[in-house]
């Protein structure tokens, strides 16, 4: 059923909307000035409701979603999203509030917002939390303005340089660029941690502030985050906590507890509000005391008598968005972390961390490990061993990219490749909590059978998939032909 | 163990033979003692379901979705059935990024025909594959327009946007270095003197206006492409796209950027968020385009696919020369869009503005009618409209709250902003007349 | 993802469900005399939350549903499934209602309830309608368990025999068969209608009646009707209306005015309720006036003062159900019929039955047309012709079975086959009025391609389907196996 | 056009061409001019689907949900959310009885899955694909009964059965020609000296009897199958099916035939509907059972795979033969069971009656304690329970109703059956509790 676009299935006539017959008698389109009028034609589909409905649920076959098997995709926390938040998320009682309505008639909705914000406080050990951020490069951006503030209200004008590692999301050194700031970039040590002593001489009046996440993307665990801390308040600068690894540090370690002035979490990795195709996702930003003046406007805060109201402050750093941000991904969160309390938050990242070092040390046979060691939540691989075909050397090696298509033709989601950029064959493998150790030995069996196809037949295995709804694509074409948008001529 | 993780004791014991240590607490060995939490999280228990749908009905008590007469950015129009049902499926709700698109034709065949929708309905050349809302859209449209001009970093923006996102777009100008300034708008409109004025001093990026505008007015941009091309000034047209169906589009006035939120194209209200903004431009500004983009090519057997392309205008390649940090785009609520502009098509899209337009000024001409409202601006309005009120405004919306009728949003403190859809019935216009009286 | 099944995936240890703590502190399980208690062991499976979602998520992929493609099943009425019409019938306010609540606490639904008897009898042109029955076959029940209450309230007792066409659905003999009653078959003319002089001498002092589908199974509308209600109406007897076919009928003309006492309409079929693999239906029977009284209990009436009430009749044959039948599926035709409203009801049928006999006449080159001349919603093939494969004087030859195997293998349902059983190759077609005419020619440009190949590929066409998630089953192992349950050990 | 029906006029024009007529009335055009229908239907104009949502507001508020202390057959377990998420999936909920097997193996599966978890329950040989509720279930089983005998027509129903379903039972043995006899209950049990004396004459083809029965009380059937068989009686137990997972099943107690109502496995009570009715037998008993069943066979690979089988059993083969008229299951209602059950397990459906007996007995002793009460029967309960009060069971009802709860289900005047789920609240038992002091 692949193949046709919605403007192909369209018919001049068709309808698939209902409106309701119009009660009153006043002026309508046809009155407004000709010279504001629309003159160009509407090119939308024109098609019935059932062309629709199967339009749609044909191409979600063509889809791959977390209840449709494994998806290890490295860095993006793909855990299972219960159904239970999907039910109260649409409860009309919170899908039919106006953000304008006034605060007396959203006493539900700000009481949820406002223990969304305590229970991620008492997670991070932070002291107050804005859910405002609309996603987790948002709440980077929020999270930066924030530390930006801080230094400006204190009249320090001169830092201007965050220091970033080398292994940093991309998103890391984007944010602070948008956000004023120079990058400095901190090197990474051969076991993928910063390296302390490439830190010190970069520290200076002129630093700002450091982000890291930890553990960091190679999944490890920067052990040496007091001292690194400790450094960069020495010189003046605050930490940032870049939330998209916090799983494994679930009921383990705070990010306020190793020294982290700011941070942002992710709700669509951590608490498994759905990742929807790309979002929305929700990026909500905390800061330690003394900070919580400068959280972005509107904000929510309890009064006296346990009511509670939208405020605007004077202090804040200005406002990120005009409402509440994705409030409608809070209110799935919320479910989630009611759903596993104390004790589910606690396991949540231990079993996180129990699959991916299971994972590594069953294909470590395989795919060569770079880095070895406990890893927490994930790991990386740099592609396939040279004994499996992956010999960088030779020039016709079955690469990563290969490796991730041969996987779709077995039913699981790729891993994240070429990601982190320190390795050339990064092959980046998250499991979460959320999957068995079947599910894990059945991928594991996978990953091994296609080494061994790399190995034995590798012609094969350069020209996967062969079993998906379409082929490997062409993706020199798509940025030489520079097709955006259907041509219905 | 808790009903989302699949481990039994047993698992854990082998797979932790298998890694070659004795407890899960040894898999976290290295960490310093003095980073581990100590004690355990000040949180409550694990909730059954029953449990949680108990809180949140209580929840909901305390919410009262209310007869909604208010716009500002938010309308409410009607949401067809069909829309969650298709979202909610699996396939769409629980994937990512469509980075493996062999596996991933929906999420793209879905953007791409956004990208066209959007595309065509705001009269510009390309798309993207969606931004959070409509402010930080226009936010992101007026990073670009200093972006493109290389050299300047002043922005124009008419008094007119709604001040939320202003606020906005303060804040983003303030940290990005961008010389932000607000033009007071004149009798509710873009004050064209005033900006023609700033134009013509050569330095301006961009110049954004709001088409409706806050007030809800239709305005005429006549002429304003060309001032602003003369000067090498980028024109943003930023407003919610469903009146797109009936007004002069971005591409007509001859705007360089167009944006704003779609949230009108059929998203429920939900408090604010998700929304969908949007952002559009013309060919030359392409590579300036922040944002997730779909490309159509090829597959191995030359079958037409899609994917994600350009991706050389991303941060996650261009690192600490970004103009932009987006890197995801607002998913699934491209497919609301898609879903809403496939059903209603082009006749229900000019309908849907037709019903909206008739109820609000049968609405506006009966609130006049009572004698204590008067129309803020003479000027024309599609449906929304700002009224002058003999009375205190906070003090009439809470009266219409609290039987159960959002009367509208307030402007100041005598001035009140009515917007109508086609949802609202003639029953419901004639309580708020009568509550208005 | 074809194999498993869920005690597959079955961990000891596992758990799915989540139940509320205990609050009380009270006498459990344990404490039940062991004498009733339970010994043997529970093999239910053990899982989690996610292992289940993806399991019945990826077994929904083998399955095709109307929102999948082109449905033509004979007798079937597969129209699109509005979605609407779920939403309002997920309303808590509908399901979350218990059977045996005060009618005060009720009126809301017993208002939908009698909305809906008075739309029926509308479109019917009947007296009154019960919508208690559960499914088409317990409404022709229902409907022949009211005349024979008719009879033996007026103390007719001879009447035992009810005629049923030889042509009729098989549930016809079948229900009057529970009810009681002996059958006695009239034979159909050569353009497969009731053969009148055939029928009049079955006629007499112990016919209690008369049971029809008007258009007949092959989508032929017998215009005799009124002669042949006449003949039975003298005779003694009533007529019943078998509504499996109601759907051409729309808005043309009523089974009340065709001279009929009884009817059921199947809201599964007419008014687009889901048929959910196989249920849960809804077969609403209706009375001319007269017969009301004898409609099954409860029942809902109108008071004077505008409220609704839930009775008990003593008139009544009794209960066929405990309390209003598959509620739920009334709702979700109550949301139908508001939806189609006059002019929809009025187009439906049209429609249909211009589809059908599109498709008739486009394909008829090709297959084997028995009976010419207009259909309404459904007309029948006695397979594919001679000179495309179809002899039966072949024993080669190829079968209906197969082109509905070959139809799967395209990408469309199959038509009902080998039923009426008035011919031996039947292949019953339905394409209902949600059905496009590109819809249509596609399907009429595979018939055809698949006629072509059943010509010059015989073997091919013969193998089919071979593009199905599983291949050919073999029908003969399932009966001979008798393996109606999952073997543990 | 409508919005379900794709027909442009341009489709119309050509598809009547090619049929050779001129209108769409001229389709009909054979049709005698007297049968055809005169004017138009007396139908209200179609609705919006913003229409539609208010007219089912305004019904909605015509309804109150109440908490709920009724069974009676109806219990008010939880649905857990996966269930409906997954049952709405087109796929599943859009698809009609699997003919097709090579295409249906998706519904063929989950009810192999229902039979083999309901025969398991049971602990019979084997189930059928399900039936329409309980009571229907109940009378299948009754007139199997005298199917398989052959030349019997005598049943036995203990008055121990709810009364509904003795209604239902009542009206098939009056038209199928079945002496159904109701053997009335002693002490709120079945009268087993009765029964045996009836049994002892040789002519019952079958034996019906509840457990828990309607008054919640768990009988102690020792000793009655074998007092069935020596008389070449059949043995029938009915009751819902939750009970199942801690009580000595119908398999445990020589049951012949099982069968009763599912709905307690999980499913919303819907005002009464739909149930499922389950249908479990002895494998002697395969041939006679009514209605569909799944078995699993091979594919041309040899694939394990499932198919619709025994259809030689079917109406649509016997025809005026038949003893059952069944053509359908509850579809889509056994995927409801076999989803709840596999969340549920074994330990969870075990503590779901552990909860609900719990709740249930604190009530009980509650109730009984305000001295208004007192146990009707002394007898083991699980989940409900038969209380003889010292007022108007009515007046009681329609109290608590008015505070938003079902107090239970009246019996007579001063009977009031009441049953608690692992749903109910300490808090919303102890507010009957004061209700009703």
């Amino acid at each position: 059923f692949y193949g046709k676009l919605i403007f192909e299935l369209s018919r001049t006539g068709r309808t698939g909307y209902s409106l309701p017959t119009c009660e009153v008698e006043a002026t309508g389109c046809e009155s407004l000035p000709a010279s504001v009028k629309r003159t160009t034609s509407l090119h939308l589909p024109e098609a019935d409701e059932q062309t629709v409905a199967r339009h749609y649920t044909n191409m979600s076959n063509n889809n791959f979603g977390v209840d449709t098997g494994f998806y290890p995709l490295g860095s993006c926390t793909m855990k299972y999203n219960p159904k239970i938040n999907e039910e109260v998320a649409a409860l009309p009682a919170f899908t039919a509030l106006h953000p304008l309505q006034p605060s007396a008639s959203v006493q539900g909705a700000l009481e949820l917002y406002y223990e969304v914000q305590k229970i991620l406080s008492e997670i991070s050990g932070l002291s107050e939390f804005t859910l405002n951020p609309f996603a987790g490069a948002h709440g980077e951006l929020t999270g930066l303005m924030i530390i930006r503030t801080y230094h400006q209200r204190r009249g320090d004008e001169k830092r201007t340089k965050i220091i970033v590692p080398d292994s940093a999301h991309g998103t890391n050194p984007a944010s602070a660029a948008v956000c004023g700031f120079q990058i400095v970039e901190v090197k990474s040590t051969p076991d993928g941690t910063v390296d302390v002593e490439d830190l010190k001489p970069l520290l200076g009046d002129d630093i700002a502030g450091m982000m890291m996440t930890n553990p960091n993307t190679l999944g490890i665990f920067e052990t040496k985050i007091p001292d690194i801390a400790r450094l960069v308040h020495d010189c003046g600068g605050l930490m940032y906590y870049d939330g998209a690894n916090l799983n494994p540090m679930l009921g383990v370690c705070r990010p306020g507890d190793m020294g982290f002035d700011v941070m942002h979490i992710n709700l669509h990795k951590t608490f498994s509000t759905p990742h929807g195709g790309g979002g929305p996702g929700s990026g909500p930003v905390g800061v330690r005391q003394g900070l919580e003046a400068y959280l972005p406007n509107p904000r929510v805060v309890k009064n006296a008598d346990g009511s509670f109201s939208l405020t605007k402050n004077g202090e804040a750093l200005g406002s990120v968005s005009c409402y509440l941000g994705n409030y409608g991904i809070l209110v799935r969160a919320y479910a989630y972390l009611l759903s596993l309390g104390r004790d589910g938050i606690n396991m949540a990242g231990r079993l996180a961390t129990l699959n991916a070092n299971y994972i590594k040390e069953s294909l470590k046979s395989h795919y060569l490990l770079p880095i070895d060691g406990l890893c927490k939540h994930e790991f990386v691989f740099d592609g396939l061993r040279p004994e499996y075909g992956g010999d960088h050397h030779d020039d016709g090696h079955v690469t990563t990219l290969e490796v991730a298509k041969n996987l779709l033709d077995h039913g699981f989601h790729a891993p994240t490749i070429y990601f982190p950029l320190l390795f050339h064959e990064a092959l980046m493998i998250e499991p979460t909590e959320t999957e068995s150790k079947d599910t894990l030995d059945e991928f594991i069996a996978v990953m091994k059978e296609i080494a061994e196809e790399a190995r034995d037949n590798r012609e094969y295995v350069k020209s996967a998939p062969h079993h998906t709804p379409v082929g490997r694509l062409d993706d020199v074409k798509a940025v030489k032909d520079a097709i955006f948008k259907y041509d219905f001529n | 163990m808790h009903r989302y993780f699949p481990h039994t004791d047993e698992d854990i014991r082998q797979m932790l033979d298998l890694i070659g240590v004795k407890s899960l607490d040894d898999l976290f060995a290295e960490i310093p003692e003095e980073l581990k939490l100590k004690g355990e999280l000040n949180l409550p228990e694990g909730k059954s379901e029953a449990e949680i749908r108990s809180i949140f009905a209580r929840l909901s008590a305390m919410n009262k979705p209310l007869t909604c007469f208010a716009g500002a950015g938010a309308y409410d129009h009607y949401t067809p059935s069909v829309i969650p049902y298709i979202t909610s499926r699996s396939e769409f709700l629980t994937s990512y990024t469509p980075y493996q698109a062999e596996i991933s034709q929906g999420t793209l065949m879905y953007i791409f025909e956004y990208q066209t929708m959007m595309s065509n309905l705001t009269g510009m050349d390309v798309s993207n594959a969606s931004m959070y809302d409509g402010a930080t859209a226009t936010a992101e449209a007026m990073m670009m327009t200093c972006a493109a001009s290389k050299k300047r970093n002043r922005v124009l923006a008419s008094g007119t946007l709604n001040p939320a996102v202003l606020d906005v777009l303060k804040t983003y100008a303030h940290f990005h270095g961008i010389n932000l300034e607000i033009v007071p708008a004149k009798d509710g409109q873009s004050d064209r003197k005033s900006i023609s004025a700033k134009l013509a001093e050569g330095d301006v990026a961009g110049l954004i206006v709001a088409q409706p505008n806050y007030y809800g007015i239709v305005e005429d941009f006549t002429g304003l492409a060309d001032e602003c091309h003369t000067q090498k000034t980028l024109l943003v047209i930023t407003g919610p796209a469903s009146p797109l169906g009936v007004l002069k589009s971005p591409g007509e006035w001859g705007a360089d950027i167009a944006c704003g939120d779609a949230q009108s194209l059929g998203l429920p209200l939900n408090y604010g968020g998700p929304y969908i903004g949007y952002l559009c431009v013309k060919s030359a500004l392409i590579r300036k385009m922040p944002g997730r983009i779909v490309g159509q090519t090829e597959d191995t057997e030359g079958k037409r696919t899609f994917v994600l392309t350009m991706q050389a205008r991303e941060q996650h390649i261009r690192r600490e020369k970004a103009t932009s940090n987006i890197c995801t785009a607002q998913g699934i609520m491209c497919l609301y869009v898609a879903i809403y502009l496939s059903l209603m098509g082009p006749k229900g899209l000019v309908e849907v503005n037709d019903i909206s337009m008739k109820n609000a000024h049968y609405l506006c001409d009966a609130l006049v009618g009572t004698g204590h409202f008067k129309l803020t601006y003479d000027a024309p309005f599609l449906n929304e409209f700002c009224l002058t009120y003999d009375g205190d405004v906070d003090a009439l919306i809470k009266k219409c709250a609290e039987e159960g009728i959002l009367a509208g949003v307030k402007v100041d403190n005598n001035k009140l902003l009515v917007a109508v859809t086609e949802q609202r019935t003639k029953a419901e216009m004639d309580l708020l007349v009568s509550l208005a009286k």
